[in-house]
Protein backbone atom coordinates (compact mmCIF):
# COMPACT_ATOMS: atom_id res chain seq x y z
CA UNK A 1 0.00 0.00 0.00
CA UNK A 2 0.88 3.61 0.13
CA UNK A 3 0.40 7.03 1.18
CA UNK A 4 -1.02 9.73 -1.37
CA UNK A 5 0.37 13.28 -0.57
CA UNK A 6 -1.16 15.98 -2.38
CA UNK A 7 -0.58 20.19 -3.11
CA UNK A 8 -2.78 22.58 -3.52
CA UNK A 9 -3.20 26.61 -4.74
CA UNK A 10 0.18 28.39 -3.98
CA UNK A 11 2.02 25.60 -2.75
CA UNK A 12 1.39 23.30 -5.60
CA UNK A 13 2.81 26.08 -7.60
CA UNK A 14 5.97 26.70 -5.37
CA UNK A 15 7.00 23.14 -5.58
CA UNK A 16 5.80 22.74 -8.87
CA UNK A 17 4.15 19.49 -8.43
CA UNK A 18 0.26 18.33 -7.31
CA UNK A 19 0.72 14.53 -6.20
CA UNK A 20 3.49 12.53 -4.32
CA UNK A 21 3.32 9.07 -3.28
CA UNK A 22 4.69 7.03 -0.86
CA UNK A 23 5.24 3.47 -0.12
CA UNK A 24 4.38 2.74 3.14
CA UNK A 25 6.68 1.81 5.12
CA UNK A 26 5.99 2.52 9.23
CA UNK A 27 4.08 5.13 10.86
CA UNK A 28 5.13 8.50 10.02
CA UNK A 29 3.83 12.06 11.50
CA UNK A 30 2.75 14.45 8.57
CA UNK A 31 5.68 17.03 9.23
CA UNK A 32 7.71 13.54 8.46
CA UNK A 33 5.76 13.46 5.03
CA UNK A 34 6.37 16.68 3.89
CA UNK A 35 10.09 16.20 4.66
CA UNK A 36 10.52 12.98 2.79
CA UNK A 37 9.30 15.13 -0.54
CA UNK A 38 10.57 18.24 0.30
CA UNK A 39 14.00 17.63 1.62
CA UNK A 40 15.50 20.92 3.04
CA UNK A 41 12.10 22.98 2.15
CA UNK A 42 10.60 24.32 5.39
CA UNK A 43 7.24 24.06 4.94
CA UNK A 44 5.77 27.86 4.59
CA UNK A 45 4.42 29.82 7.61
CA UNK A 46 0.40 29.25 7.90
CA UNK A 47 0.58 25.81 5.37
CA UNK A 48 -2.79 23.68 6.27
CA UNK A 49 -2.41 20.30 6.65
CA UNK A 50 -5.14 17.15 6.31
CA UNK A 51 -5.44 13.78 6.56
CA UNK A 52 -8.39 11.69 4.90
CA UNK A 53 -10.17 15.52 3.86
CA UNK A 54 -9.89 16.27 7.53
CA UNK A 55 -7.63 19.20 9.40
CA UNK A 56 -4.84 17.40 10.80
CA UNK A 57 -1.74 19.17 13.03
CA UNK A 58 1.43 18.50 11.21
CA UNK A 59 2.21 15.90 14.11
CA UNK A 60 -0.32 13.48 13.36
CA UNK A 61 0.31 9.83 12.86
CA UNK A 62 -0.64 8.56 9.23
CA UNK A 63 -1.26 4.87 8.65
CA UNK A 64 -1.58 2.90 5.32
CA UNK A 65 -3.40 4.14 2.66
CA UNK A 66 -4.02 7.84 4.15
CA UNK A 67 -4.65 10.68 1.75
CA UNK A 68 -2.47 13.68 2.87
CA UNK A 69 -3.28 17.43 1.71
CA UNK A 70 -0.67 20.29 2.21
CA UNK A 71 -2.23 23.70 1.14
CA UNK A 72 -2.27 27.48 2.19
CA UNK A 73 -5.27 29.04 4.19
CA UNK A 74 -8.30 29.00 2.27
CA UNK A 75 -10.06 32.24 0.45
CA UNK A 76 -13.48 31.08 -0.67
CA UNK A 77 -16.64 32.39 -0.16
CA UNK B 1 -29.66 20.18 2.67
CA UNK B 2 -27.38 20.04 -0.01
CA UNK B 3 -24.28 21.38 -1.45
CA UNK B 4 -23.60 22.07 -4.53
CA UNK B 5 -20.35 22.72 -6.07
CA UNK B 6 -20.42 24.51 -9.78
CA UNK B 7 -18.02 25.22 -12.69
CA UNK B 8 -20.39 27.16 -15.04
CA UNK B 9 -22.12 30.59 -14.04
CA UNK B 10 -25.19 30.38 -11.61
CA UNK B 11 -28.28 32.38 -11.01
CA UNK B 12 -29.12 32.05 -7.16
CA UNK B 13 -32.30 33.17 -7.31
CA UNK B 14 -33.11 30.07 -10.02
CA UNK B 15 -31.55 28.27 -7.86
CA UNK B 16 -33.14 28.87 -4.57
CA UNK B 17 -36.70 28.93 -6.24
CA UNK B 18 -35.51 25.66 -8.02
CA UNK B 19 -34.81 24.11 -4.71
CA UNK B 20 -37.57 25.26 -2.45
CA UNK B 21 -40.15 24.08 -5.15
CA UNK B 22 -38.14 20.74 -4.72
CA UNK B 23 -37.83 20.45 -1.22
CA UNK B 24 -40.85 22.21 0.70
CA UNK B 25 -43.37 24.09 -1.69
CA UNK B 26 -45.86 23.55 1.15
CA UNK B 27 -44.08 23.93 4.16
CA UNK B 28 -45.63 26.04 6.45
CA UNK B 29 -43.60 26.35 9.33
CA UNK B 30 -41.25 28.34 7.48
CA UNK B 31 -41.41 31.53 8.38
CA UNK B 32 -37.99 33.04 7.78
CA UNK B 33 -35.68 32.59 4.94
CA UNK B 34 -32.11 34.17 5.01
CA UNK B 35 -29.94 34.54 1.90
CA UNK B 36 -26.60 35.61 1.54
CA UNK B 37 -24.88 35.70 -2.07
CA UNK B 38 -21.25 36.91 -2.55
CA UNK B 39 -20.29 38.18 -5.43
CA UNK B 40 -17.18 38.84 -7.66
CA UNK B 41 -16.12 42.67 -7.33
CA UNK B 42 -13.99 44.24 -9.85
CA UNK B 43 -11.70 45.45 -7.19
CA UNK B 44 -9.85 43.88 -4.44
CA UNK B 45 -6.63 44.98 -2.00
CA UNK B 46 -5.79 48.22 -3.63
CA UNK B 47 -6.24 46.63 -7.44
CA UNK B 48 -8.47 46.30 -10.08
CA UNK B 49 -9.20 42.82 -10.95
CA UNK B 50 -10.04 41.61 -14.38
CA UNK B 51 -11.58 38.11 -13.74
CA UNK B 52 -10.10 35.55 -10.85
CA UNK B 53 -10.00 31.37 -10.70
CA UNK B 54 -11.30 29.47 -8.04
CA UNK B 55 -9.48 26.62 -7.17
CA UNK B 56 -10.67 23.50 -4.82
CA UNK B 57 -9.99 20.45 -3.56
CA UNK B 58 -12.85 18.43 -4.52
CA UNK B 59 -13.71 15.80 -1.53
CA UNK B 60 -12.55 17.44 1.29
CA UNK B 61 -14.52 21.05 0.16
CA UNK B 62 -17.51 19.17 0.29
CA UNK B 63 -16.72 16.75 3.26
CA UNK B 64 -15.60 19.92 5.07
CA UNK B 65 -19.11 21.91 4.17
CA UNK B 66 -21.08 19.21 5.52
CA UNK B 67 -19.52 19.28 8.63
CA UNK B 68 -20.41 22.67 8.91
CA UNK B 69 -24.09 22.69 8.42
CA UNK B 70 -24.11 19.49 10.34
CA UNK B 71 -22.85 22.08 13.16
CA UNK B 72 -25.30 25.17 12.54
CA UNK B 73 -28.09 22.10 12.37
CA UNK B 74 -26.83 21.64 15.69
CA UNK B 75 -27.21 24.81 17.04
CA UNK B 76 -29.76 26.09 15.51
CA UNK B 77 -33.25 24.69 14.62
CA UNK B 78 -33.19 24.83 10.88
CA UNK B 79 -35.56 23.48 8.31
CA UNK B 80 -33.10 23.40 5.02
CA UNK B 81 -30.11 24.94 4.54
CA UNK B 82 -28.47 25.39 0.58
CA UNK B 83 -24.92 26.43 -0.12
CA UNK B 84 -23.77 26.58 -3.74
CA UNK B 85 -20.43 27.17 -4.93
CA UNK B 86 -18.51 28.48 -7.74
CA UNK B 87 -15.25 27.36 -8.74
CA UNK B 88 -13.15 27.93 -12.25
CA UNK B 89 -13.38 30.98 -13.72
CA UNK B 90 -15.19 34.04 -13.05
CA UNK B 91 -15.98 37.51 -13.93
CA UNK B 92 -16.98 40.55 -11.69
CA UNK B 93 -20.40 40.24 -10.79
CA UNK B 94 -20.87 37.14 -11.13
CA UNK B 95 -21.99 35.02 -7.80
CA UNK B 96 -19.12 32.97 -6.28
CA UNK B 97 -21.34 31.44 -3.07
CA UNK B 98 -25.28 31.25 -1.74
CA UNK B 99 -26.08 30.18 1.14
CA UNK B 100 -29.63 30.04 1.89
CA UNK B 101 -31.00 28.69 5.17
CA UNK B 102 -34.76 27.93 5.95
CA UNK B 103 -35.92 28.24 9.59
CA UNK B 104 -39.43 28.97 11.27
CA UNK B 105 -38.22 31.81 13.58
CA UNK B 106 -34.95 34.91 12.47
CA UNK B 107 -32.90 34.80 14.85
CA UNK B 108 -31.64 31.22 14.05
CA UNK B 109 -32.34 31.67 10.60
CA UNK B 110 -29.44 34.93 10.65
CA UNK B 111 -27.04 33.79 12.84
CA UNK B 112 -27.20 30.17 10.88
CA UNK B 113 -26.15 31.63 7.65
CA UNK B 114 -23.64 33.87 9.34
CA UNK B 115 -21.85 31.23 10.94
CA UNK B 116 -21.97 28.89 7.68
CA UNK B 117 -20.29 31.96 5.56
CA UNK B 118 -17.54 32.68 8.49
CA UNK B 119 -16.50 28.81 8.78
CA UNK B 120 -16.98 28.68 5.16
CA UNK B 121 -14.64 31.18 4.83
CA UNK B 122 -11.85 30.33 7.15
CA UNK B 123 -12.47 25.75 6.72
CA UNK B 124 -13.49 25.06 2.64
CA UNK B 125 -10.58 24.29 0.59
CA UNK B 126 -11.22 26.99 -2.11
CA UNK B 127 -8.86 28.94 -3.15
CA UNK B 128 -8.65 32.47 -5.16
CA UNK B 129 -6.30 33.82 -7.64
CA UNK B 130 -6.77 36.55 -9.50
CA UNK B 131 -5.99 37.78 -12.70
CA UNK B 132 -5.16 42.17 -12.30
CA UNK B 133 -5.76 44.83 -14.80
CA UNK B 134 -2.02 44.67 -16.07
CA UNK B 135 -2.38 40.64 -16.64
CA UNK B 136 -0.64 39.70 -13.95
CA UNK B 137 -2.17 37.09 -11.36
CA UNK B 138 -1.78 36.61 -7.85
CA UNK B 139 -3.06 34.65 -5.17
CA UNK B 140 -5.35 35.88 -2.50
CA UNK B 141 -3.17 35.13 0.55
CA UNK B 142 -6.41 34.59 3.73
CA UNK B 143 -9.55 35.98 4.17
CA UNK B 144 -10.62 38.08 6.87
CA UNK B 145 -12.93 37.51 9.93
CA UNK B 146 -16.28 38.70 8.98
CA UNK B 147 -17.58 38.92 12.44
CA UNK B 148 -15.27 41.56 13.59
CA UNK B 149 -14.04 43.08 10.23
CA UNK B 150 -15.03 43.56 6.86
CA UNK C 1 -32.93 52.74 -1.55
CA UNK C 2 -36.72 51.43 -2.05
CA UNK C 3 -39.45 51.23 0.65
CA UNK C 4 -42.76 49.45 -0.85
CA UNK C 5 -46.31 48.29 0.92
CA UNK C 6 -48.11 46.22 -0.94
CA UNK C 7 -51.63 44.77 -0.59
CA UNK C 8 -51.34 42.12 -3.43
CA UNK C 9 -48.92 38.86 -2.75
CA UNK C 10 -45.60 39.81 -4.02
CA UNK C 11 -42.70 37.41 -5.49
CA UNK C 12 -39.41 38.20 -3.37
CA UNK C 13 -37.00 36.97 -5.91
CA UNK C 14 -38.96 38.74 -8.70
CA UNK C 15 -39.07 41.76 -6.92
CA UNK C 16 -35.09 41.76 -6.04
CA UNK C 17 -33.79 40.51 -9.56
CA UNK C 18 -36.68 43.92 -10.97
CA UNK C 19 -34.48 45.80 -8.49
CA UNK C 20 -31.24 45.03 -9.24
CA UNK C 21 -31.64 45.10 -13.19
CA UNK C 22 -32.97 48.49 -12.73
CA UNK C 23 -30.88 50.06 -10.13
CA UNK C 24 -27.19 48.44 -10.67
CA UNK C 25 -27.20 45.99 -13.20
CA UNK C 26 -23.30 46.86 -13.16
CA UNK C 27 -21.99 47.69 -10.29
CA UNK C 28 -18.75 45.74 -9.58
CA UNK C 29 -18.18 47.17 -6.17
CA UNK C 30 -21.36 44.49 -4.40
CA UNK C 31 -19.36 41.90 -3.21
CA UNK C 32 -22.31 40.83 -0.84
CA UNK C 33 -25.87 40.86 -0.92
CA UNK C 34 -28.05 39.54 2.13
CA UNK C 35 -31.73 39.03 1.90
CA UNK C 36 -34.44 38.43 4.31
CA UNK C 37 -37.67 36.64 4.01
CA UNK C 38 -40.97 36.56 6.77
CA UNK C 39 -43.09 34.50 5.28
CA UNK C 40 -46.52 33.53 7.21
CA UNK C 41 -46.66 30.30 9.03
CA UNK C 42 -49.67 28.25 9.54
CA UNK C 43 -48.99 27.96 13.35
CA UNK C 44 -48.23 30.59 16.46
CA UNK C 45 -48.77 30.46 19.93
CA UNK C 46 -49.90 27.20 20.09
CA UNK C 47 -52.59 27.92 17.56
CA UNK C 48 -52.63 26.89 13.82
CA UNK C 49 -53.65 29.60 11.92
CA UNK C 50 -55.88 29.92 9.08
CA UNK C 51 -54.57 33.54 7.60
CA UNK C 52 -53.59 37.09 8.56
CA UNK C 53 -54.74 40.22 8.24
CA UNK C 54 -52.07 43.18 8.52
CA UNK C 55 -52.75 46.19 8.83
CA UNK C 56 -50.82 49.93 9.19
CA UNK C 57 -50.89 53.38 9.08
CA UNK C 58 -50.11 54.80 6.06
CA UNK C 59 -47.78 57.43 6.26
CA UNK C 60 -46.06 56.63 9.50
CA UNK C 61 -45.09 53.57 8.50
CA UNK C 62 -43.13 54.62 5.63
CA UNK C 63 -41.75 57.41 7.54
CA UNK C 64 -40.30 54.71 9.97
CA UNK C 65 -39.28 52.62 7.58
CA UNK C 66 -37.02 55.56 6.18
CA UNK C 67 -35.58 56.46 9.06
CA UNK C 68 -34.66 52.71 10.17
CA UNK C 69 -33.11 52.48 7.00
CA UNK C 70 -31.63 55.81 6.87
CA UNK C 71 -29.98 54.83 10.49
CA UNK C 72 -28.81 51.65 8.71
CA UNK C 73 -26.46 53.37 6.23
CA UNK C 74 -25.42 55.74 8.98
CA UNK C 75 -23.98 52.36 10.85
CA UNK C 76 -22.16 50.66 8.00
CA UNK C 77 -20.97 51.37 4.69
CA UNK C 78 -24.55 50.03 2.43
CA UNK C 79 -24.55 50.32 -1.39
CA UNK C 80 -28.42 49.77 -1.44
CA UNK C 81 -31.36 48.69 0.27
CA UNK C 82 -35.02 47.42 -0.37
CA UNK C 83 -37.80 47.00 2.05
CA UNK C 84 -40.98 44.98 1.03
CA UNK C 85 -43.52 45.04 3.44
CA UNK C 86 -47.28 43.05 2.60
CA UNK C 87 -50.34 44.73 4.00
CA UNK C 88 -54.04 43.48 4.34
CA UNK C 89 -55.14 39.69 3.52
CA UNK C 90 -52.74 36.91 3.86
CA UNK C 91 -52.33 33.37 3.66
CA UNK C 92 -50.03 30.78 5.19
CA UNK C 93 -46.73 30.51 2.79
CA UNK C 94 -47.26 34.21 1.21
CA UNK C 95 -44.43 36.59 1.72
CA UNK C 96 -44.54 39.11 4.37
CA UNK C 97 -41.72 41.00 4.55
CA UNK C 98 -38.21 41.26 2.69
CA UNK C 99 -35.59 43.25 3.13
CA UNK C 100 -32.17 42.87 0.78
CA UNK C 101 -29.00 44.83 1.55
CA UNK C 102 -26.47 45.32 -0.87
CA UNK C 103 -22.62 46.05 0.54
CA UNK C 104 -18.73 45.26 -0.54
CA UNK C 105 -18.69 43.18 2.47
CA UNK C 106 -20.43 40.51 4.17
CA UNK C 107 -20.25 42.27 8.26
CA UNK C 108 -22.04 45.19 6.72
CA UNK C 109 -24.76 43.09 4.72
CA UNK C 110 -25.14 40.84 7.75
CA UNK C 111 -25.58 43.25 10.09
CA UNK C 112 -27.52 45.98 8.64
CA UNK C 113 -29.90 43.17 7.49
CA UNK C 114 -30.81 42.14 10.50
CA UNK C 115 -30.87 45.82 12.60
CA UNK C 116 -33.42 46.62 9.89
CA UNK C 117 -35.83 43.72 10.20
CA UNK C 118 -35.06 43.82 14.29
CA UNK C 119 -36.16 47.96 14.10
CA UNK C 120 -38.69 47.15 11.67
CA UNK C 121 -40.45 44.75 13.55
CA UNK C 122 -40.03 47.18 17.01
CA UNK C 123 -40.51 50.79 15.34
CA UNK C 124 -42.85 50.50 12.15
CA UNK C 125 -46.31 50.39 12.85
CA UNK C 126 -47.82 47.42 11.53
CA UNK C 127 -50.70 45.09 13.70
CA UNK C 128 -51.26 41.38 12.91
CA UNK C 129 -54.46 39.77 13.66
CA UNK C 130 -55.04 36.13 12.87
CA UNK C 131 -58.26 34.35 11.88
CA UNK C 132 -57.69 30.97 13.40
CA UNK C 133 -58.99 27.74 12.38
CA UNK C 134 -61.79 27.66 14.60
CA UNK C 135 -62.83 31.34 12.49
CA UNK C 136 -62.01 33.22 15.81
CA UNK C 137 -59.67 36.06 15.09
CA UNK C 138 -57.25 37.80 17.81
CA UNK C 139 -54.93 40.01 17.57
CA UNK C 140 -51.15 39.13 17.89
CA UNK C 141 -50.27 40.98 21.01
CA UNK C 142 -46.50 41.39 20.96
CA UNK C 143 -43.10 40.69 18.99
CA UNK C 144 -40.08 39.33 20.19
CA UNK C 145 -36.60 40.37 19.69
CA UNK C 146 -34.93 38.53 17.44
CA UNK C 147 -32.04 39.88 19.02
CA UNK C 148 -32.22 37.31 22.01
CA UNK C 149 -35.11 34.73 21.48
CA UNK C 150 -36.61 33.42 18.86
CA UNK D 1 -57.56 75.00 12.84
CA UNK D 2 -57.88 71.68 14.90
CA UNK D 3 -56.31 68.43 15.97
CA UNK D 4 -56.63 64.82 14.35
CA UNK D 5 -56.57 62.00 16.42
CA UNK D 6 -56.51 58.32 14.84
CA UNK D 7 -56.58 54.88 16.59
CA UNK D 8 -55.35 51.80 14.78
CA UNK D 9 -55.60 48.32 14.74
CA UNK D 10 -57.06 46.37 18.49
CA UNK D 11 -57.20 50.09 20.08
CA UNK D 12 -59.33 50.98 17.16
CA UNK D 13 -61.92 47.78 17.68
CA UNK D 14 -61.74 48.62 21.33
CA UNK D 15 -62.88 51.82 21.18
CA UNK D 16 -64.99 51.51 18.31
CA UNK D 17 -63.37 54.74 16.28
CA UNK D 18 -60.79 55.12 13.81
CA UNK D 19 -60.75 58.76 14.30
CA UNK D 20 -61.52 61.82 16.10
CA UNK D 21 -61.15 65.54 15.38
CA UNK D 22 -60.68 68.21 18.11
CA UNK D 23 -60.99 72.37 17.46
CA UNK D 24 -57.65 73.41 18.84
CA UNK D 25 -58.28 75.83 21.76
CA UNK D 26 -55.22 75.33 23.97
CA UNK D 27 -51.80 73.89 24.34
CA UNK D 28 -52.48 70.03 25.65
CA UNK D 29 -50.85 67.00 26.18
CA UNK D 30 -51.22 63.83 24.27
CA UNK D 31 -52.38 62.43 27.62
CA UNK D 32 -54.80 65.30 27.44
CA UNK D 33 -56.27 64.52 23.78
CA UNK D 34 -56.92 61.19 25.01
CA UNK D 35 -59.08 62.06 27.95
CA UNK D 36 -61.01 64.37 25.98
CA UNK D 37 -62.35 61.91 24.03
CA UNK D 38 -61.96 59.12 26.35
CA UNK D 39 -63.93 60.14 29.17
CA UNK D 40 -63.25 57.97 32.28
CA UNK D 41 -61.39 55.18 29.85
CA UNK D 42 -57.37 54.62 30.99
CA UNK D 43 -55.09 54.43 27.83
CA UNK D 44 -54.37 50.55 27.88
CA UNK D 45 -51.03 49.70 28.95
CA UNK D 46 -48.40 49.39 26.28
CA UNK D 47 -50.49 51.93 24.16
CA UNK D 48 -47.77 53.78 21.90
CA UNK D 49 -48.42 57.24 20.71
CA UNK D 50 -47.31 59.31 17.46
CA UNK D 51 -47.17 63.17 16.58
CA UNK D 52 -47.34 63.95 13.10
CA UNK D 53 -46.11 59.89 12.08
CA UNK D 54 -43.30 60.29 14.48
CA UNK D 55 -43.15 58.32 18.17
CA UNK D 56 -43.88 60.98 20.95
CA UNK D 57 -44.05 60.68 24.70
CA UNK D 58 -47.95 61.27 26.23
CA UNK D 59 -46.63 64.20 28.07
CA UNK D 60 -45.46 65.55 24.75
CA UNK D 61 -47.44 69.27 23.93
CA UNK D 62 -49.17 69.33 20.74
CA UNK D 63 -49.80 72.01 18.83
CA UNK D 64 -52.64 73.26 16.11
CA UNK D 65 -52.91 71.13 13.10
CA UNK D 66 -50.52 67.86 14.60
CA UNK D 67 -52.55 64.56 13.75
CA UNK D 68 -52.13 62.33 16.66
CA UNK D 69 -52.31 58.79 17.04
CA UNK D 70 -52.71 55.82 19.50
CA UNK D 71 -52.09 52.26 18.75
CA UNK D 72 -50.76 48.96 20.84
CA UNK D 73 -47.45 47.45 20.36
CA UNK D 74 -46.59 47.01 16.57
CA UNK D 75 -46.07 43.54 15.11
CA UNK D 76 -45.48 43.56 11.72
CA UNK D 77 -42.49 41.84 9.79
Amino acid sequence: MSIKVRYFASLKEKIGRSEDTLPYLKPMTIYEVWHHFNVGTTIPENTLAAVNMDYASLDSLIKDGDEVAFFPPVTGG
Amino acid sequence: MAIQIKTEIFDPFEEIQAYQKKKFADIKSIGASTIFIGTMRDFNEGAPIKSMTLDYYPGMTEKQLDKIILSAQQQWQLIDCLVIHRVGHILPNEPIVLVAVWSSHRGDAYEANRFIMERLKSEAPFWKKELLDNNQARWVIKNTNGYTSN
